[in-house]
């Protein structure tokens, strides 16, 4: 029951190729498989940039106390392109920076995955931190993706970034 | 004068609700389609909703999006519009 | 004859292996080849950490208002090595970070070739950008590494980080 | 007594300076082994080879290492140690 009423919301519409090119275009999309980190880092080589700043964030094996063995990620897919596009184009204005992209996975993820992947490149290197924090920081606060925790004992919770 | 306004008051538009996270489990389905009164407003659509389907998160906890785009909750909606009620976040 | 007196500092005394051997065991090594930075990634694979926050400088095409061919690094392999332990252990005491690696590569580079790489993981995202960026200032400052930029008239010249 | 002192002041010790960078294209060299005054200090090695160098930097820009690791001006050396004077880095 709980698979049907969220089955699409873990899946991309669009195939894999297609999110690369929104991202490489708009600066962000979704995916529903391995993100392809080199991919990715190609489509931000740019001589005039000596800075390149990059996070990821892995599926960890604890959350506060609770041991976690793995959690799945559902996405509102054309609404987190959107928004995707308008934080990477504030990004833009607010830091001095030359291209930023961000991939988000949704679906099903193991201990060591990687849910989410930034890179930022710039001139010089503050920019470059700055703006893949609050990349980071308004993609977890706006995107709407949303995740379940599985534990130990079988049982999942819904968990929130805020409120 | 008075027709038009009957007309208008009776007319119904047809709005499509999309469901994550948990209030996909509460309404139990992932979309649905709801005719609702001509004026109805995205607060009064959530209200609806939430008496039909006991959605447990007050409408202040929420945020609106409408045709995939974040909406403000006073935001007019139109017939054949696509409704997403936004429950907090958890990407990252 | 220039490069008579600074050929030592061009090469390091070690093998590529042991640098990334030193790299894994005390977080700091010199490299004078392309830096893997795969190598480096993999050393940091920990399931409790949830961000991954990495930093690659690298040769841009200009530096203020002259454009740059290339430039050369020269390093004193074994003091940047001491201070470089030093820099890192100092990272993990200021900060809630897991494990930190960065690598410093010498000799001849070209535009667009990573000069720097600085990889930290963390259970949570906010150390890793901190101690990132500590860790980078921290080597510009102090690790004893020279670069000489060469411009399209073939003049040269020494540069400074501070001082 | 007075002996002892004499021996002390004349006797030397052997100092390998290495040179990197502009203070390399100055001294012409990478490395040099010098012979000095038993209580001779940083500062005052510094102030020799800069002479016989014609170094352009002061002493007041640069840091100092011995044996491998960052020293302060004021740490005495001895016979066998090797020092390298600093001038600012650029790494990065």
């Amino acid at each position: 029951m709980t698979d049907n009423v969220h089955g699409q919301s873990m899946n991309i519409k669009r195939s894999i190729d297609e999110a690369y090119s929104i991202a490489e275009r708009d600066g962000f999309a979704l995916l529903d498989t391995d993100i392809d980190e080199n991919r990715l880092k190609k489509t931000l080589d740019d001589d005039s940039c000596g800075a390149f700043v990059c996070f990821e964030g892995r599926v960890r094996n604890h959350n506060n106390a609770s041991n976690v063995n793995r959690l799945t990620y559902y996405g509102y897919e054309d609404l987190a392109i959107n928004q995707g596009r308008a934080i990477i184009k504030e990004a833009k204005q607010r830091f001095e920076i030359t291209h930023a992209i961000a991939i988000h996975r949704i679906g099903a993820l193991e201990i060591g995955d990687v849910a989410i992947w930034v890179g930022v490149v710039s001139s010089h290197r503050y920019p470059a931190f700055d703006a893949c924090r609050w990349i980071l920081d308004t993609i977890k606060a706006d995107i709407p993706v949303w995740k379940q925790e599985y534990y130990q004992d079988d049982s999942s919770k819904w968990l929130s970034n805020n409120g | 004068m008075s027709t038009v306004v009957e007309n208008h008051t009776d007319a119904t538009m047809n709005i499509t609700v999309l469901y994550f996270a948990s209030l996909a489990d509460e309404a139990n389905c992932h979309d649905e389609k709801v005719e609702v009164k001509q004026t109805t407003s995205l607060t009064e659509l959530y209200e609806q909703l939430s008496q039909k389907h006991r959605f447990s998160r007050p409408q202040s906890e929420l945020r609106v999006a409408v045709n995939d785009y974040f909406a403000k909750w006073t935001d007019e909606i139109h017939d054949g519009d696509s409704v997403v009620f936004i429950t907090p976040v958890a990407g990252g």
